[in-house]
């Protein structure tokens, strides 16, 4: 199942890409996750608390531009065509 | 027959937008006879960041299709408000120099009161709520996206 | 060389000067670089009086050897203020039609706290101490002085 | 001994001048408050008070760019050549 991620701020400067696409066995965000970490090593830092085990406090989840609110988002399940992004507190100029 | 479109609030490239067309659209507005006040922000890139490390030069990036319906909630609920007749806020993007434009919020009042409070809750909304980063790059080299 | 020369504060006829030439002076002050935003309030001429008459066009008189000593004042004043870099204030007169700008206030500051609160106190100070008058000329006929 | 009056807003509507010269005896303001509203009938409303006796709190004097305050500014005294301006409250746009 292939969903798309889009990469803002330290994201675009950590992969150099805008989007990318990614195949996914299980329907969870929680693969995903896994997935990035393991492709990107500095994302560890910025994606998960410092146990490594739940999303940062600091991050914004949006799925198809409707941000999602909950305890346990890392199991919220996504859809093939799917275009998440991961958001760190903005900061207009 | 006016031919002047009304200018849309939102995410641009940097320089894409003048001071001078917002407010000239602001003036197209159909109730701008109710206006008695045109209150303007422009947001700029500052030599020393908050931490005092000299900024040679800013980043700014945007998820653009977010910030743009964040831009337009924060103008429609401001003009529900007594006494505000228009509000605009064109944000950019891109790669910005010293003294460089990032941000015009405008807005259009009946009395300047309500013009002072509208624009200063403008731009608090934007810099908390839509989804702008902005990374410094400072003269030792050394970058950092501000949270 | 930078030929462009420092734009006075004062009294001015209608139109004489553009918003757009009193930022770029702002932006050109030595200081340019401790400045993070620029803030503008414009006056333009409402249709509706205080007390709700209609408005249809306006006049300003000036007696501007006073006036323009008491803008340098309020200038110099706020200038003095903790992060404030530049203050410009132009104010116009003539005859003026309705959504014609009236005046110009331009605050340059380090942050935007202290530009918001200098732009409104140089508004209340003009409004209150320049030797300006302004007359509404009223859609009957009848005109006013207003105090 | 020629003084010469400035006229703003509602003075220069009435006297339909931007200025004017009066040829004085006596010294003081009070002379040339009375010649005014002798030959502008309109200005004595906007000069004195209810009592027509002193300075209405409404007129600011201004002699030679420089404001005159006091108790007893009607009895000022005035220079050959003195520009004097007559200011109801300012009105800034």
């Amino acid at each position: 199942m292939l969903v798309e991620v889009l990469y803002f701020a330290e994201f675009k400067d950590i992969t150099k890409k805008d989007t990318e696409k990614f195949d996914l066995s299980s329907k969870n965000l929680k693969e995903l996750i896994d997935l990035l970490i393991k492709k990107y090593d500095p994302m560890l830092e910025l994606l998960l608390d410092k146990k490594n085990e739940s999303l940062s406090n600091n991050i914004s989840v949006i799925v198809n531009n409707k941000p999602i609110h909950g305890q346990d988002v890392l199991s919220i399940f996504l859809n093939e065509g799917d275009k998440i992004a991961l958001l760190l507190p903005v900061s207009g100029g | 027959m006016n031919e002047t479109k009304e200018l849309r609030s939102g995410i641009y490239n940097k320089g894409e937008i003048t001071l001078d067309e917002i407010i000239k659209s602001v003036k197209n507005n159909p109730k701008i006879k109710n206006v008695g006040s045109i209150h303007v922000f422009t947001g700029i890139v500052r030599e020393s960041s908050k931490e005092g490390k000299q900024v040679k030069s800013m980043k700014i990036d945007s998820f653009d299709d977010m910030a743009n319906i964040t831009i337009d909630d924060i103008c429609e609920s401001l003009k529900k408000k007594n006494g505000i007749i228009d509000v605009k806020i064109v944000h950019f993007k891109g790669d910005f120099s010293l003294s460089d434009d990032l941000v015009y919020v405008v807005v259009g009042s009946a009395h300047r009161e309500e013009g002072f409070d509208a624009i200063k809750n403008a731009v608090d909304l934007y810099k908390k709520k839509i989804a702008v980063w902005k990374r410094e790059d400072f003269i030792d080299g050394t970058s950092k996206w501000i949270h």
